[in-house]
């Protein structure tokens, strides 16, 4: 059963009057379900402790109340008879550019702008996402930016961002790598002065009220008044790295929206998840978190050749997010041989913490790359933690999600058998107590599985084959 | 010029007439083997008389001592600044008896240029690119003197000689092609294929090089093939079809690859000459490229005669060029040091027992 | 582990006889996967100049050069695009019967290599696309010393066309007036199929009338009575239609029976009695993400599995695709997904290929007297946990041999 | 899984003891002898049968018979020089970066530069003698971004960078913007490799229009310059006026107290709307505002940081000398000047260094040029300007064959000493690199071991040192 209703996306720009509206309107667990479940699964994997056979999941108002082979659940609880399944935490999805309206953002620095107000909840990839066991994702900006919007941490399911929020300005993207058409210099250098604006913007700022303050003290003086009693009504700048003096003068208020979440991430008071393509740019995005004090709350999200610099990000004990394709060929250009390097592996002997992102929707889903690792000779117990605990931690959500533990959002995946293998599908998708996802009733899955077209889905002429084409092409380019 | 007036006060005397002139150098490299310590080359009439070590001078030849290097002038593969743009006429794949000597503009000063870089003789090819594309011809720098008019059938069995909208489009009907018109055997494609006339094939990968090899076998053909990049793995296969190779010209930067591959052919037994290809180089690029051979290991001796020798044998001049020897043009270049030293300074070009470069006429 | 191209001479852990002759290879596996529905347990595999000599089972790995996991024959694919390059097709015809792609064929590329390393030991190519018949299909290994003597299996396997769109697109002229051969060419499906009519009527009256041989004449007949199959690239159901229907009429002109194989039979699952009906088999290419193909038709999951139930003879391929996600044996894992079994799967990436190309008496299978082409690997075939480590190429370690899991 | 063979980059990385940061296979603090039978301490000046002596990566003596230390490290070659700088060149810049046609002149070039990638050709380049390079990105911009110099065999991440501004880079004719330089192109094994074509022939006069926005943008830079050094006046003149005011105001407050008192008093009286009486001082002046890209300028025409400019043609060569005349901090490098040998007499006069490349790509590639490649460097040096030898913004590769650049400028006329001196003390000299170029006391240890003379084809490179560590270990 498809929870979704479909209703024409949401037509938002950056509305500031709208944003605020919203804000009022969201409620922390405005989607939580009332009821109670008692799911009753052949296998409870909850990766932080036991396997559980024949164990109960009971979840109470979306939350994990009891979890185990011998568990009293609420006379009143709904039962899902799982007997035949296996229990797993729902999947986590380290950053996704998906179900956003566009990825990218025009103005290369652009922190005042959030993803919220590109999500589309009706978008498909939300039900992609489901139908492959991904429970909590992580919507953030593309890489074609210096730096981007804030992102947004939300589960699949709800009619509004709201509903389907989990936890709002989950940090603000960097890239390292310079979008199309600019070079590595001109990245690095825009970066840096994003930085140097801020901070000479600040100093500007209280120079400004300084004079201002001087100014008022001299005039009180001439009119033969007493000088009006200083009071400091902000607070000093909370950043390791560098400082502003007289920032107590400044109240926080009456720093520009522009530069208020740049100031939170030097506060360190947001994460950062920095984009770089290529191992040169994991240089770049280390000396900019450096210099401004947010290296300890930094992310890198990496593609390209970035495992070479694995033993930089490892003495920083920094953790990544690995996109793009998980193996690279390198040719030794003095033997002239190809070599297969599987990048998991490079990172995981240099010691580095990291997160494994599905690379689309259906074929390479977050378990066919965990199943990729184990190929690979990580233990299956790695391999899964790298699409559940270590994306949750990450994300700082891991208290929540990622793992099954009593407190814990109700957030399960049942499989027909073990993820990794042939045969094992998601059969029922659980989030915070409510059944979201029933495979039997997926018409997309019948369709892609056996060829069987619902009403309406098929192209019915070329040209309208054709756009369609385009439109999967664009899709993947989100990446 | 500073340099050329204090040389011309080393000078024993000046030339003059065109009785003998004898040149004692400390080395004298012939274009193959070892050069000669203390030779003396002799030349009368635009014509080298003797060559070697302790040969006397003719009585009243005017005598000049160098403390450096003679060797012949440099020889030129492949050449196609000489003759503007009617390079190649692509109207038919197949042009067997066309003449670039036709083409020909004998006053550009781009053989001014390869003069001055020691260059006394050039091939001039039509382009590659076609897999017939016609003769090349063989011309001195200095007057614009043609050798031969038809030196080489030039052939091209590479990628780049297929076209998109005409016939062959793909690799194997160009290289059925070609080797149809060597079976039938008539005009230029017959004295090729009777080795009469050689050829000059334009092998620019491993799997045309395999087929340049293959067509040399099956055929008789006799001539060089041109494009050593990627000949490291084909050396038996290029070793047994008997065609030389002139390499791609080994610039600055150049891809170990680039010095492997020659190295490689010349320890495989394969006759090389370095390919000078102007006006894509500069001339002074085919010292620059065996320099580089020989800092990748390759024998400096190999290096000489591959500039002069080798290459002129192979390219099927080598009988007008590239070597000294009693009969032959009096074709040579005194340098200060060896021409694989690079801080080496050329002194002086002679051509036809003339000198045409250097000494006091600067 | 999947590195090089290097030529081992077998130095490894397992080894006891520390300089094994390089003309012998004996390989160990807990299971050896014979031929489809065959396993052997604890099996040793010999192999002595190049070719298989025995598989017996034994209780230890003894004095095995190589071990693993499990073993299977080298993998086959016969819908190997060699390249996309257009200059592997004689445009200058519609219908060039005779061309072969080999002598083309560049061997040190790194295509071999690559496919090489995900275990595919042999490979059908050909002309690809650009022509009505492109000309005839070769079978070669993908390693061994790159000449074609050392590497050819079978030339002359199939003659290779298409139907559909591709061999007509770009051949409309801009203008109206025909400036290149292009213009002589089809410009749409009806006209693709018109000039394989036309290709096969005039070869079969040719030869009829006695009339003087031409280039492509023999090669046609050949195809025409059953002699060579033909490969006709067919991915919607549209072309699947027309080549079925093109092969009916030859029959029922009696001209000939011919064996037709679809190659690129993306939506061959939407009716597969068709097929059933002329004994075509299929080809299929890779699976695409969200279903859709070239020529815009849909292969669903379960396309194998449909066209295997209905006793189509069915063969994968991966388009010498590579990288993850694009290997043949990832064709398996997911054609396994969509419910073929186990048996199935492995049949078509060795058996089914091998018999159709020709060439089942060398490759394809491990048992004596077969080519000692083996692929090794960490756990079960065709698992997404699992891959290939190492293969063996006519008695040869050419990719990996570290068997220490 | 532990041993999957993807350590071979690694390997690399630590045979070069340069990528691999940790690698070194002579610990800093260690000493080291080279007993040489010549020691090249300076271009021109050479000791027979010396020692040298080098602790902490130091040169600390060169002198006959050295007592060795113990644990000193001992080598031994025929000849000992310093290690090779190239002064222009593209080694471990990435393709875009080098194309790249619009970066703003703050960017720096050590961030086109990739520690990471071209691992080979930094090996090769190590290995042929070429210890530091000076790269410069975007090469075809007019003006193309702050040069850095380089370390080809760091220790440490922050080793790497040797001066992260060493010179702004700009160039005169090179492109038009409108077009591209170079070409895609397909392999036979179906790689891409990038041709370059050559840039795009500009239009003279647009070339010549290039040469005034140079001036035209030093011109910004000094009237930006001005502008802060007047500010800074100026908000002292201010400052010390407030300052004066205050005093003012403070000795008068008891009075305007009291008046206020009474104002309020009597306005109360009056039923009137008290008002405060308006307070008037001059506005402090305002900063210019900030501008990276000025910032860059002031500094280049006010000579702290010098100019690299590439131009080639005569007429471009003789407007720029013209444009520049008038600034008189200006430090301009010309890099390239195929025709500058018509001006070598002015460049002489001016201090204008030129970095010659021996060899360009033939006559035919850059349009009109007439090339006098090969002697070009002696005819300048012959009239006194200093020349530098570089591999020239073409190839990433080419640093490796920096040695046969310098010897076929010796071949073309220039004395081998100059030739050598264009490669070592020469840029080390003109881009302020004061630790290293020659071989003197308390400069850094870059040292080559050679088996003869640096520029000869002959001679190989035996070992290398870089800061006293050995980068490059001698075979045999």
């Amino acid at each position: 059963m498809i929870l979704f209703t479909r209703r024409a996306p949401r037509t938002m720009k950056n509305s500031s009057a709208l944003l605020s509206l919203l804000l009022v309107a969201a409620a922390p667990t405005a989607f939580a379900a009332d009821g109670k479940l008692v799911i009753e699964a052949g296998k409870v994997v909850t990766l932080t402790g036991d396997v559980i056979e024949n164990g109960k999941i009971v979840i109470v108002d979306g939350r994990i109340t009891a979890i185990g082979a011998d568990v009293d659940a609420p006379w009143d609880a709904e039962h899902l008879d799982a007997s035949g399944l296996v229990a797993y935490p729902g999947f986590v999805e380290a950053i996704t550019s998906g179900g956003m309206d566009r990825p990218n953002e025009n103005v290369a620095v652009a922190p005042f702008l959030d993803v919220r107000d590109s999500i589309d909840p009706v978008n498909t990839t939300f039900e992609n996402f489901l139908r492959s066991g991904v429970t909590t994702l992580n919507i953030q900006q593309g890489p074609s930016c210096v730096v981007g919007a804030r992102g947004h941490v939300v589960k699949p399911i709800g009619r509004t961002v709201e509903e389907m929020s989990v936890k709002p300005r989950s940090g603000l993207v960097l890239s390292a790598s310079p979008s199309r058409g600019k070079s590595r210099a001109t990245q690095a250098q825009a970066l840096r002065s994003t930085f140097a604006d801020l901070k000479r913007y600040l100093e500007g700022v209280v120079a400004e009220t300084k004079a201002g303050k001087d100014y008022a003290k001299r005039e009180a003086m001439y009119q033969g008044r007493e000088p009006d009693k200083e009071s400091a009504k902000g607070r000093d700048l909370q950043c390791s790295a560098w400082d502003v003096e007289g920032m107590k003068l400044v109240p926080r208020w009456e720093i520009d929206e522009k530069q208020a979440p740049l100031l939170s991430l030097v506060e360190g008071k947001i994460p950062a998840f920095i984009y770089c393509s290529t191992a040169m740019d994991i240089r770049v995005a280390i000396e900019i978190a450096e210099a401004n004090g947010f290296l300890h709350k930094t992310t890198l999200v990496v593609s390209g050749d970035c495992d070479r610099a694995a033993d930089l990000i490892a003495e920083r004990g920094i953790p990544v997010i690995l996109t793009g394709s998980l193996t690279r060929s390198e040719l030794d250009e003095e033997t002239d041989e190809v070599e297969d390097i599987f990048l998991p592996e490079v990172y995981d002997e240099a010691g580095v913490r990291f997160a494994l992102r599905s690379n689309n929707s259906t074929t390479q889903s977050l378990a066919y790359q965990a199943a990729r690792c184990v190929a690979h000779g990580m233990s299956r117990e790695d391999a899964m933690r790298a699409i559940s605990v270590t994306p949750a931690e990450i994300l700082g959500v891991a208290k929540r999600v990622g793992s099954l533990g009593v407190g814990m959002d109700g957030n399960v995946v049942l499989y027909t058998d073990d993820p990794f293998s042939v045969k094992g599908v998601v059969q029922h998708v659980i989030i915070e107590g409510e059944v979201v996802y029933d495979r039997a009733t997926d018409v997309r899955v019948r369709h892609l599985e056996q060829g069987e077209a619902p009403d309406n889905t098929e192209p019915t002429d070329p040209e309208a084959a054709v756009d369609d084409e385009k439109g999967d092409g664009e899709d993947e380019k989100e990446d | 010029m500073i340099q050329m007036l204090q040389l011309a006060l080393l000078l024993a005397a000046p030339v003059a007439g065109s009785d003998a002139v004898v040149v004692r150098a400390d080395h004298l490299f012939l274009g193959h083997g070892e050069p000669i310590e203390e030779g003396v080359l002799v030349i009368s009439d635009g014509k080298v008389v003797a060559v070697g070590a302790g040969v006397k001078a003719p009585e009243g030849a005017v005598v000049i001592e160098h403390e450096g290097w003679v060797t012949p002038g440099l020889f030129g593969a492949f050449t196609l600044d000489a003759t503007g743009n009617e390079r190649r006429d692509d109207t038919r794949p197949l042009m067997p008896e066309a003449r670039i000597v036709h083409s020909l503009r004998p006053h550009t000063a781009a053989l001014a240029r390869n003069l001055r870089a020691g260059v006394t003789v050039v091939t001039i090819n039509p382009d590659k690119g076609r897999p017939c594309s016609g003769a090349s011809a063989l011309l001195k720098t200095h007057g614009a003197e043609v050798v031969d008019t038809e030196l080489q059938l030039c052939l091209d069995v590479s990628y780049g000689a297929v076209r998109a909208d005409e016939h062959p489009t793909s690799l194997a009907s160009l290289h059925e092609l070609l080797d149809s018109a060597l079976s039938v055997g008539a005009g230029s494609f017959g004295r090729a294929a009777s080795g009469e006339l050689p050829v000059f094939v334009c092998a620019r990968d491993r799997q045309s090089i395999r087929a340049a090899a293959s067509l040399a076998k099956a055929h008789g053909l006799r001539g060089a093939l041109f494009g050593s990049y990627w000949a490291e793995e084909l050396v038996d296969e290029v070793a047994d079809s008997g065609l030389g190779v002139i390499c791609d010209p080994v610039a600055v930067a150049a891809n170990q690859r680039a010095m492997r591959s020659i190295r490689a052919l010349v320890e495989g037994g394969v006759n090389i000459g370095f390919g000078l290809v102007t006006p894509a180089n500069s001339p002074e690029n085919m010292r620059v490229g065996a320099a580089m051979c020989v800092r990748a290991g390759l024998d400096p001796n190999v290096a000489l005669a591959a500039m002069t020798g080798t290459a002129a044998e192979i390219s099927g001049a080598g009988d007008h060029a590239g070597v000294l020897a009693a009969g032959r043009d009096a074709d040579f270049v005194l340098w200060s040091g060896s021409p694989i030293e690079l801080t080496s300074r050329l002194k002086e070009v002679w051509v036809d027992g003339q000198r045409v470069y250097g000494g006091d006429d600067e | 582990m999947i590195t090089t191209l290097a030529l081992l001479s077998l130095s490894l852990p397992v080894t006891a006889d520390p300089a094994p002759g390089a003309d012998r290879l004996v390989v160990f596996a807990e299971r050896a996967f014979t031929a489809p529905g065959e396993v052997v347990t604890n099996a040793v595999i010999t192999i002595n100049d190049g070719k298989i000599v025995s598989v017996k089972r034994n209780s230890s790995a003894g004095s095995a050069d190589l071990k693993a996991a499990c073993v299977t024959a080298g993998l086959v694919d016969m819908g190997f695009r060699y390249s996309t390059n257009q200059n592997t097709v004689e445009q200058s015809s519609e219908i060039t019967a005779a061309a072969r792609i080999a002598p083309a064929l560049d061997l040190h590329a790194r295509v071999w290599e690559r496919a090489l390393r995900q275990g595919i030991t042999s490979v059908a190519v050909f002309p690809v696309d650009r022509n009505v018949v492109g000309g005839q299909g070769a079978v070669l290994k993908t390693g061994g010393d790159p000449t074609l003597e050392a590497r050819l299996v079978r030339e002359d396997a199939f003659l290779r066309g298409a139907m559909g769109s591709l061999p007509s697109s770009g051949n409309r002229p801009s203008g109206s007036r025909p400036t290149n051969f292009y213009s002589r060419r089809p410009t749409t499906r009806m006209g693709v199929e018109w000039e394989w009519r036309k290709a096969f009527y005039d070869a079969w009256q040719e030869e009829n009338r006695g009339d003087a041989d031409r280039p492509g004449r023999a090669e046609l007949l050949r195809a025409l009575s059953g002699e060579t199959p033909v490969f006709i690239q067919a991915w919607a159901t549209q072309d699947i239609r027309t080549a079925v229907f093109f092969a009916e009429e030859m029959a029922a002109e009696g001209m000939g029976t011919m064996r037709l194989v679809i190659d690129a039979g993306a939506e061959a699952w939407r009716e597969p009695n068709l097929l059933v009906r002329s004994n075509a088999a299929v080809c299929l290419p890779p699976l695409p993400a969200e279903g859709r193909t070239t020529e815009n038709a849909f292969m669903s999951l379960d396309t194998a599995a449909k066209l295997h139930e209905a006793g189509i003879p069915v063969a994968l391929s991966a388009h010498a695709g590579s990288g993850s996600g694009n290997t043949l044996a990832e064709q398996a894992i997911y054609a396994r997904r969509g419910g073929l079994p186990f048996d199935a799967a492995l049949a078509a990436v060795t058996t089914v290929p091998a018999t159709l190309l020709g060439v089942s008496d060398r490759v394809g299978t491990i048992a004596a007297g077969q080519d000692g082409d083996l692929v090794l690997w960490n756990g079960d075939p065709f698992e997404f946990t699992t891959r290939p480590v190492g293969v063996v190429l006519n008695g040869t370690v050419l990719v990996g041999g570290d068997t220490d899991r | 899984m532990r041993k999957l063979s993807i350590r071979t980059p690694l390997l690399l990385a630590a045979f070069i003891a340069g990528a691999g940061w940790s690698a070194a296979a002579t610990p800093l603090g260690d000493a080291v002898v080279i007993h040489a039978k010549e020691v090249i301490v300076r271009p021109g000046e050479v000791l027979e049968d010396v020692d040298v002596l080098v602790i902490d990566g130091v040169i600390r003596r060169v002198e006959a018979g050295i007592e060795v230390p113990e644990g000193a490290r001992e080598l031994s070659g025929a000849v000992v020089c310093a290690g090779m700088i190239d002064p222009w060149s593209v080694l471990g810049l990435q393709s875009t970066e080098t194309t790249f046609t619009s970066p703003s002149p703050a960017t720096r070039s050590a961030d086109s530069f990739d520690p990471f990638g071209q691992e080979f050709q930094k090996k090769q380049a190590l290995e042929s003698g070429v210890t530091s390079v000076r790269v410069q990105a975007a090469r075809r911009a007019l003006v193309s971004g702050l040069s850095s110099v380089m370390s080809l065999a760091p220790t440490s991440d922050e080793d790497l960078v040797v001066q992260s501004e060493v010179a702004l880079g700009a160039s005169i004719g090179l492109t038009n913007p409108s077009s591209g330089g170079s070409t895609f192109t397909r392999g036979s094994d179906g790689s891409f490799a990038v041709i370059e074509t050559g840039p795009t022939p500009m239009d003279p006069f647009e070339r010549i229009s290039q040469v005034d926005k140079i001036a035209s943008l030093l011109d910004t830079g000094l009237s930006y310059r001005i502008a802060q050094n007047e500010h800074i006046h100026d908000l002292a003149e201010w400052n010390e006026a407030i300052a004066e005011k205050v005093k003012e105001l403070e000795k008068d407050f008891k009075k305007a107290k009291k008046d206020r008192d009474k104002e309020i008093e009597e306005a109360k009286e009056k039923g009137k709307e008290f008002k405060e009486e308006r307070y008037k001082e001059d506005k402090a002046p305002k900063a210019p505002k900030f501008d990276a890209d000025k910032e860059i300028f002031a500094r280049v025409a006010n000579g702290e940081t010098p100019l690299v400019i590439e131009v080639h043609r005569v007429a471009e060569i003789r407007n720029l000398l013209e444009a520049t005349a008038d600034f008189g901090r200006l430090r301009m490098v010309i890099a390239g000047g195929t025709e500058a040998a018509a001006f070598a007499d002015e460049l002489a006069e001016r201090n204008i260094p030129v970095i010659v490349n021996p060899l360009t790509h033939g006559a035919g590639a850059f349009d009109e040029f007439d090339g006098h490649d090969p002697t070009l460097a002696g005819i300048l040096a012959e009239a006194g300007v200093d020349v530098l030898i570089g591999t020239g913004g073409h190839a990433t590769g080419a640093t490796r064959d920096l040695s046969l650049m310098a010897a076929l400028a010796a071949g073309g006329g220039m004395e081998e000493d100059d030739a050598f001196a264009a490669i070592t003390s020469v840029p080390a000299r003109i881009f302020n690199l004061t630790d290293r170029g020659t071989i003197e006391f308390g400069k850094q240890a870059d040292l080559l071991i050679l088996d003869g003379q640096p520029l000869s084809t002959t001679t190989t490179v035996k070992a290398v040192l870089v800061g006293g560590r050995v980068v490059v270990e001698p075979k045999e």
